[in-house]
């Protein structure tokens, strides 16, 4: 018995060695909840169904841009305010059901309706009108033009589902990309395998398999011992260097939409005194907690913005570590002699990390920081939702999410209507220049106002094995497509 | 002179140096645990630093030192607490089932088989999750489960004394239940809950290291022998000592602690057999 | 013997009810809800509320209450707020791999414990004892995840004969699940079978010195056969206790050995579900694991009778 | 060439010498008793025959067992031994067997173990028919009986037909009957004696009560601190033994009777009106432990309860004593309802059975004695306290020093000093002594008996005498009380009752009762017997 089993096992190695590796396993450290991109923010959902099982109007590359999706191309009207997308044809869901206009109608209506559970409701907002002229086209008109609405119905939370479908998405995702929903063996992997009938052209691995491992020292043991070929994002910077060091393995450090950031309660005495604020910024030494919290793998950022952005202004250098400016700061804001704060930490080990760093930092200035670890639930009970908080560590994901200082009830409560204006503007202007112009502007004022400290962009650690081609190196947004991966020396 | 058995001096041998160690760690410790020296990171143990540095350059010693005595105040407030309740619950039970109430001895019992029934670790974790992480919330979720095995191990040495002749005789002499249990329980029962009271330190001190593995525990920047396991498991690889010396200390100190009980136990008894395997699973 | 039986399923029956009361009012003063969970750093309370409303969280506490344990008798557990999928097929597919890693290292550890014991027993005071129980004291004193790192960094790290983590599925074939269950099984059977063998030890020195083991000798039976015939099975009683305290405890005691080996266990289904807020399956859970504990009790108590005639009566 | 001859055996534990130069041999069909006190060595004699002795121990000298000196043999060599030649059976009965096991299969056991060559359905039978021949019939007990479904009599009986089944040529039985019942204990050793003369064994009886051998014996061994004090046949060793010893033990087992002076006042101190007490089984089920008993405690009198084990007379006690409720009926106690309350507590006090749990193992002599103090409303002073301590030490034969040690320091007979001495303290006006003499050794029971009657004339104390024990009893009490079932069966002058029993249960107690004078008699009439 054991004998014949060993026989098939190098009989099935054999077929693997002579066909070249077609599938390939992939190390995922959150398990998405559901895999539903339109329900609920988590981004384990994009990591898996993002490009693969789901595709939208419009695609975001590794690059961040925007390109072409289940539309082809589009027209924008000289308002800014009308798009006209032109489907691709012969576009089938994955239970066979053919993909029309009607589905985009469907699916942003479905967003936007009241009681959606959308997380990204405020994409469909602008909207006021969808016209289906033909199967293959539809317009969208927007009440006023936007210059970030295309980048936003690239994200997850406007892909494109079916009416017959779409209630099962959850558990049972059907969508129009590369790769149908296989299975999902809850809290171990979830599978999914080749759409031989994708519309663009079928991607070369013929299956993929996610296998959730939460324990970062599984994580490393994995992919040493060969179970994974592939960690899009490995959760121990730490060991990095011990692949780097590997010729297995290829490790590459990019970049994700994560700016990470001592969110400060700018509502709350003290930190309502901007030089307050002030002070902690030059207390802060980046340097010291990318070396220290992310084994120098990370970079360093003076505003909220993402790094590799055309758009991003280095302010690092507007508050340079400098101890005795911080406490001079301090001084002039009446606490020569410190005060007390406490500091809550979402688990994630960035956060954690950072935060003991941070505590021992802000401590050289006087102030004293009481850590408080929470989970995430505690975590957007009290700071999230109840401003129930003086500090926190915590890395905001989404791409583009300058425009949360606009909003004077987000949770650092940051209210100050020149920044408003800025974000306003940028939301009625539909010229690009002037735009970016305003990124700009918007990125120098919170950095001015040191609304929170600003540390870092979250790095994003690819490993994988030498011979895996075509994975991602960033993630401007939370994905990893697929459909250009392969095993060099396959077929 | 009987000479005192090997385990006990063995056992309190290793528990006195933790507990010098914790001592110490309250005027010195070799370096500041709070401070983090980024460049002196994952230095290999030498004469600066005996048992090496971590991640963020701390001297792994120092953070042992204060670790244990973290360990072993949570664990004595723990096990205090466990006590404290335990005892007399197992005390009025007792007495009140002897004088022919078996009402609230039931409704202990049933209540002791109902915690019994729940996972600790699990229960310790719904707490904290409850409450919060920290030290205050693993005291309580570790002292909740020692209450139960107080009680119980209370109310079977008091059942098996009450009917010894002396409480009769005390009886006799028109002694209220809650003054026998006093006088002549208590004293003769003290031994046991002294044993009892060795094995569950010990429990507890693997209880808070669990705990502040997954995170509940000792919260930062104040070090746990747990936390520190927690941290270097990613280490490992090429900080070894990092999961040696805190996994070490733990072992060392509840091998004192367990070898310590079985000592004293032969000291004060040699007749009391060994019982404490039904409690350690917890 | 149907008297001692109905007994004890009248007390298992109200200490599950109780259960249920108590596990529900814990859960019920958890802060923090599944809705916000699931929608992160959003903005968006219009949507939480909506997903609020969509996952029944709305409802009157005695409603749920009854709705939860109604439904838990008709096997249905609801509907997770997290997977959307029913709570009771994700608990079945963890059980398909909790039990089996539980019974494992149950195994395992009374296969070390018991021959331990009884050999340090019966050589009591010599160095084989002083030595076995020694190297227990130590097993005691190993907290298992440690341990469980130490078997990682030796195993799949240096010598690389076992996979360090994961899980293939039983679809891949029984043996390859045993040799990945084998390092969380070592992990969790030796701290149990240091203990183990310790109970087994005393409680063979205690058989030993009954009368009807002098009884025995006086047949002409030696101490060994003496031992076999007549000791163990007393002995084995007090383990028995053990045995059903160690199943439930490594049941759900893997939460952290789950974790390192990533074996998607019902340790780890729980605690990523309370820090989700997955309230639904944190309860169903937790039941069943009072369940189970309150069942192995019942079985250790039948088990006993089996084994001790004198219980078969259920007299005192 | 004797079945079994002991020669110079000496046997040192850790060095500690237990037996010294043993010297006893068996014949076959003869019944030796080994008799002694507590510590004398009579059941390591025992033992060291079956050499099955503790650890550590160490052996010289010669057992020789037909022809062979089992102190050279291996141990392999005497599992063959106990396998075929030697039998044994223990004290305790009620653990003797293993009750995870049906009495069947133990005899089985130890019938296949003796003869090899019977097949399963042959060594049942012999079970069966060893069970019958010790009395328990097939009917009754079938082989798949469990152990716990035996009473201590029954058991002990299950034990003699496991020896028994191996043929051997000598028993060993070590205190075979002192756990049980008198009527059980005569039974068991009829049995033993019967079962000798029909087997042809020898029986090596261990025993510390001389009245309970003396019937059976042929031939007598008097033990002391290790060493034999001196040995004859039963016949003339009464009349011949030199040893003071001996003598002693004689006289102590012997019943004497002495005239009482009966001039009892008329006041009546304990009045037991109807008293009954219930205790719940399982389900509506109840027993009544004490069934409307009423009897009266004049002031000097002192009264003996008599009946066996589970009779009620443990729980009649803890009614009088007030420390368990009864169900109705009355108790008067200087005329005064007495159900608990402190303030009538000091008129009545106890005195146990087991010298070593009697008292709080951590508190000296002089806080036990004292603890009846706590009745009295106006506390005396810590000093009047303690002379009054001294006072009572006095009393009880011990010394003022006494006061300031640990019980554990004391022998038993001290232990039941001291707790008489605590009885004493109020000047209580009953003393309830449960079965107070039962636990200690003959001549030590002897000198605690004469120590109660002293302190009964000198201080006007009456006594409640609990006691499974008719002759214990007989010199003490005025009147007796025979218990069954909890009821009184019968009541009555001391005297009347011992020399006229009325009630049958009464009868077959004091036959039952070991009687060394009644003994040797019968054994003289059976001497005759076979002359003629």
């Amino acid at each position: 018995m054991k004998c014949l089993l060993q026989i098939m096992m190098i009989w099935l190695s054999g077929i693997c060695a002579s066909f070249g590796q077609n599938t390939i396993n992939l190390g995922l450290q959150l398990e998405p909840p559901n895999l539903d991109p339109t329900s609920g923010a988590a981004a384990a959902i994009d990591e898996v169904v993002y490009g693969n099982i789901f595709e939208g109007l419009v695609r975001i590359n590794q690059k961040g841009e925007v390109v072409p999706g289940l539309a082809l191309f589009w027209e924008l009207s000289t308002d800014g305010r009308s798009y006209v997308f032109h489907l691709a044809d012969g576009v089938k869901f994955h239970d066979g059901e053919l993909f029309d206009a009607e589905d985009v109608r469907y699916s942003f209506n479905r967003a936007r309706a009241a009681g959606s559970t959308n997380a990204k409701k405020y994409i469909f907002e602008p909207i006021v009108n969808i016209d289906v002229f033909d199967p293959l086209t539809v317009m969208i008109t927007l009440n006023h033009a936007r210059t970030d609405f295309l980048f936003n119905l690239g994200l997850g939370d406007a892909v494109i589902v079916n009416e017959s479908s779409a209630a099962n998405n959850a558990f049972n995702p059907i969508g129009t990309g590369p790769f149908k929903f296989d299975k999902w063996v809850r809290g171990n992997s979830i599978n999914i395998v080749r759409n031989d009938n994708y519309w663009g052209g079928a991607p070369s691995l013929v299956s993929a398999t996610f296998k959730i491992i939460t324990d970062p020292l599984s994580a490393y043991t994995a992919m040493m011992a060969g179970d994974i070929d592939a960690f899009p994002n490995y959760p121990a910077p730490e060991n990095l260097f011990l692949f780097n060091n590997d010729a297995n393995f290829e490790v590459v450090i990019g970049l994700t939409a994560g700016e990470t950031i001592l969110a400060t309660n700018n509502k709350k005495a003290p930190f309502d005194d901007i030089l307050v604020r002030k002070a902690m910024a030059h207390a802060i030494n980046r340097t010291e907690l990318i070396n220290g919290a992310m084994f120098g793998n990370a970079v360093p950022i003076g505003t909220h913005f993402a790094p590799d952005h055309p758009d991003y202004v280095d302010m690092t250098e507007l508050y340079p570590h400098n101890l005795s400016k911080a406490r001079e700061y301090l001084k002039d804001a009446g606490y020569q002699d410190g005060f007390t704060v406490s500091l809550k930490l979402p688990p994630p080990i960035y956060a954690r990390r950072t935060g003991e760093l941070i505590a021992y930092q802000l401590e050289k200035i006087g102030i004293h920081v009481e850590i408080e670890n929470m989970e995430w639930a505690q975590w957007i009970d009290q700071v999230l939702r109840n401003r129930n908080f003086d500090l926190t560590i915590v890395s905001h994901v989404e791409p583009m999410d300058i425009n949360i200082y606009a909003n004077a009830n987000y949770y650092f409560g940051y209210d100050n209507q020149e920044f408003q204006k800025i974000i306003a503007d940028i939301d009625e202007s539909s010229d690009p220049r002037l735009t970016s112009e305003l990124y700009k502007k918007a990125q120098i004022k919170i950095a001015e106002d040191a609304v929170n400290g600003y540390l870092f962009q979250l790095g994003k650690y690819g490993v994988w094995k030498n011979n895996v081609r075509g994975m991602w190196d960033n993630y401007p947004i939370r994905s990893n497509d697929l459909r250009n991966v392969y095993f060099e020396g396959g077929n | 002179m009987k000479s005192l058995p090997l385990s006990l001096l063995v056992g309190s041998g290793l528990t006195l140096i933790f507990i010098i160690m914790a001592g110490l760690s309250f005027v010195w410790t070799p370096y500041d645990v709070t401070a983090l020296n980024i460049d002196q990171k994952f230095l290999d143990p030498s004469l600066l630093h005996l048992l090496g540095t971590d991640h963020f350059g701390r001297d792994v010693l120092s953070m042992i030192m204060v670790g244990t005595r973290n360990a072993i105040a949570v664990s004595i407030i723990a096990v205090g607490i466990g006590m404290i309740i335990g005892v007399p619950l197992g005390l009025w039970v007792a007495g009140s089932r002897m004088n022919g109430g078996s009402f609230f001895d039931e409704i202990l019992m049933r209540g002791n088989d109902l915690i019994f029934a729940f996972p600790s670790l699990l229960m310790a974790i719904m707490i904290t999750a409850v409450f919060g992480p920290g030290v205050i919330n693993a005291i309580i979720a570790i002292g909740i489960f020692n209450i139960p095995v107080f009680a119980r191990m209370t109310r079977g040495a008091a059942m098996g004394l009450w009917s010894r002749e002396y409480i009769m005789a005390a009886r006799v002499c028109g002694k209220g239940m809650w003054r026998i249990s006093y006088e002549h329980i208590l004293p003769n029962i003290l031994n046991l809950l002294i044993v009892q009271a060795t094995i569950q330190f010990s429990i507890a001190i693997i209880a808070e290291a669990s705990l502040s593995y997954v995170g509940l525990g000792t919260q930062p920047p104040m070090p746990s022998l747990g936390r520190m396991l927690n941290e270097a498991q990613t280490m490992i690889f090429f900080a070894p000592w990092l999961a040696y010396f805190p996994g070490g200390a733990i072992v060392t100190m509840v091998l004192g602690l367990n070898l310590m009980g079985d000592g004293i136990r032969d000291v004060l008894d040699p007749k009391l057999r060994q019982r404490k395997g039904q409690d350690v699973v917890a | 013997m149907l008297r001692f039986i109905s007994k004890r399923l009248l007390s298992l029956f109200s200490t599950l009810f109780v259960a249920t009361i108590v596990i529900f009012l814990m859960i019920e003063v958890v802060p923090g809800d599944p809705a916000a969970f699931m929608m992160g750093l959003s903005t968006n309370t219009e949507a939480a509320d909506a997903l609020r409303a969509e996952l029944g969280l709305n409802a009157g506490v005695l409603e749920r209450y009854f709705g939860w344990v109604t439904g838990m008798l008709s096997g249905d557990f609801g509907i997770s707020y997290t997977y959307r999928v029913p709570v009771s097929g994700l608990i079945f597919d963890r059980m398909l791999v909790s039990v089996p890693l539980t019974v494992y290292a149950l195994i395992l550890s009374t296969v070390i414990a018991i021959p331990v014991g009884v050999i340090a027993a019966s050589r009591r005071g010599t160095a084989v004892d002083t030595t076995l129980m020694g190297v227990a004291q130590v097993g005691v004193a190993v907290p298992n995840f440690w341990f469980a790192i130490l078997l990682v960094l030796l195993f799949s790290t240096s010598l690389q004969w076992f996979s360090a983590g994961g899980f293939p599925g039983w679809e891949a074939g029984f043996w390859l699940c045993l040799k990945s269950l084998t390092l969380p099984a070592i992990s969790l059977a030796l701290p149990q079978a240091a203990i183990l063998s310790r109970v087994m030890r005393s409680s063979v020195l205690e058989v030993m010195n009954e009368d009807y083991m002098r009884t025995a000798r006086a047949k002409g039976l030696s101490e060994r056969q003496a031992l076999l015939r007549h000791g163990l099975r007393n002995a084995l009683i007090p383990v028995l206790t053990i045995l059903g305290l160690q199943f439930s405890f490594l049941l759900a005691g893997g939460i952290i050995i789950e974790s390192i080996f990533s074996i998607p266990g019902l340790g780890r289904l729980v605690f990523q579900s309370i820090a989700q807020r997955d309230l639904i399956v944190v309860k169903s859970v937790v039941t069943l694991l009072v369940m189970a504990v309150v069942m192995i009790t019942f079985i250790v108590d039948l088990a006993y009778a089996v084994v001790d005639p004198r219980l078969r009566e259920g007299s005192n | 060439m004797s079945l079994l001859n002991i020669q110079g055996l000496l046997l040192s534990i850790h060095g500690s010498e237990i037996l010294s130069n043993v010297a006893i041999g068996v014949e076959e069909g003869q019944i030796v008793a080994i008799v002694g006190e507590s510590g004398s060595g009579k059941s390591m004699t025992a033992s060291a025959v079956m050499q099955l002795v503790p650890n550590g121990a160490e052996m010289s000298g010669n057992v020789w067992f037909m022809d062979d000196n089992l102190l050279d043999k291996t141990e392999a060599e005497m599992c063959d031994v106990r396998k075929n030649h030697i039998g044994m059976v223990f004290q305790e009965p009620m653990t003797a067997l293993n009750p995870v096991q049906t009495i069947g299969k133990q005899v089985i056991e130890a019938v296949r173990l003796a003869d090899k060559s019977l097949s399963k359905d042959q060594a049942r039978e012999k079970a069966e028919l060893m069970l019958h021949k010790v009395g328990l019939e097939q009917t009754r007990f079938p082989l798949n009986t469990y152990p716990h479904k035996l009473s201590g009599g029954q058991r002990q009986r299950v034990v003699i037909a496991i020896a028994l089944s191996q043929n051997p040529r000598l028993l060993i039985a070590d205190e075979p009957t002192t756990a049980l019942d008198v009527t059980t204990q005569s039974q068991i050793m009829k049995l033993l004696k019967k079962l000798v003369k029909q087997e042809n064994m020898g029986l090596l009886l261990i025993s510390h009560d001389l009245a309970v051998v003396a019937e059976v014996a042929d031939h007598i061994v008097i033990m002391r601190n290790g060493k034999v004090i001196e040995q004859g046949n039963t016949d003339i060793f009464f009349n011949e033994m030199s040893d003071d010893y001996s003598k002693e033990l004689f006289a102590a087992s012997k019943l004497t009777f002495k005239d009482k002076k009966s001039e009892k006042s008329s006041d009546i101190i304990l009045d037991i009106k109807n008293l009954k007490k219930d205790y719940k089984l399982s389900g509506s089920k109840k027993l009544r432990a004490v069934d409307n008993v009423s009897f009266r405690l004049k002031k000097g009198e002192n009264i003996g309860l008599v009946g066996e084990s589970g009779c009620g007379k443990s729980t009649l006690v803890r009614c009088i004593l007030g420390v368990e409720a009864y169900k109705s009926g009355e108790i008067l106690l200087n005329g005064e309802v007495f159900d608990g309350q402190k303030e009538l507590r000091k008129h009545i006090n106890a005195v146990f059975q087991d010298p070593f749990g009697s008292f709080n193992p951590r508190h000296m002599v002089k806080r036990v004695v004292a603890e009846p103090f706590y009745l009295i409303d106006t506390p005396l002073s810590s000093t009047e306290q303690l002379s009054k301590v001294e006072e009572m030490l006095n009393h009880v034969g011990l010394n003022a020093d006494d006061m300031d040690k640990y019980s554990h320091e004391f022998s038993g007979g001290q232990r039941q000093r001291i707790a008489i001495a605590r009885a004493l303290i109020t000047e209580p006006s009953v003393i309830v002594l449960d079965e107070a003499t039962s636990a200690l050794d003959v001549l030590i029971r002897e000198q605690i008996l004469e120590l109660l009657e002293n302190l009964s004339e000198n201080l006007g104390i009456s006594y409640l005498f609990i006691s499974h024990d008719l002759t214990t009893v007989r010199n003490i009490t005025d009147r007796v009380l025979v218990m069954k079932d909890g009821i009184i069966v019968e009541q009555g002058p001391t005297n009347e009752i011992y020399n006229n029993p009325q009630h049958p249960y009464t009868n077959t107690l004091l036959e039952a009762s070991p009687d060394i004078t009644k003994a040797l008699n019968d054994k003289r009439n059976e001497l005759d017997d076979n002359f003629v």
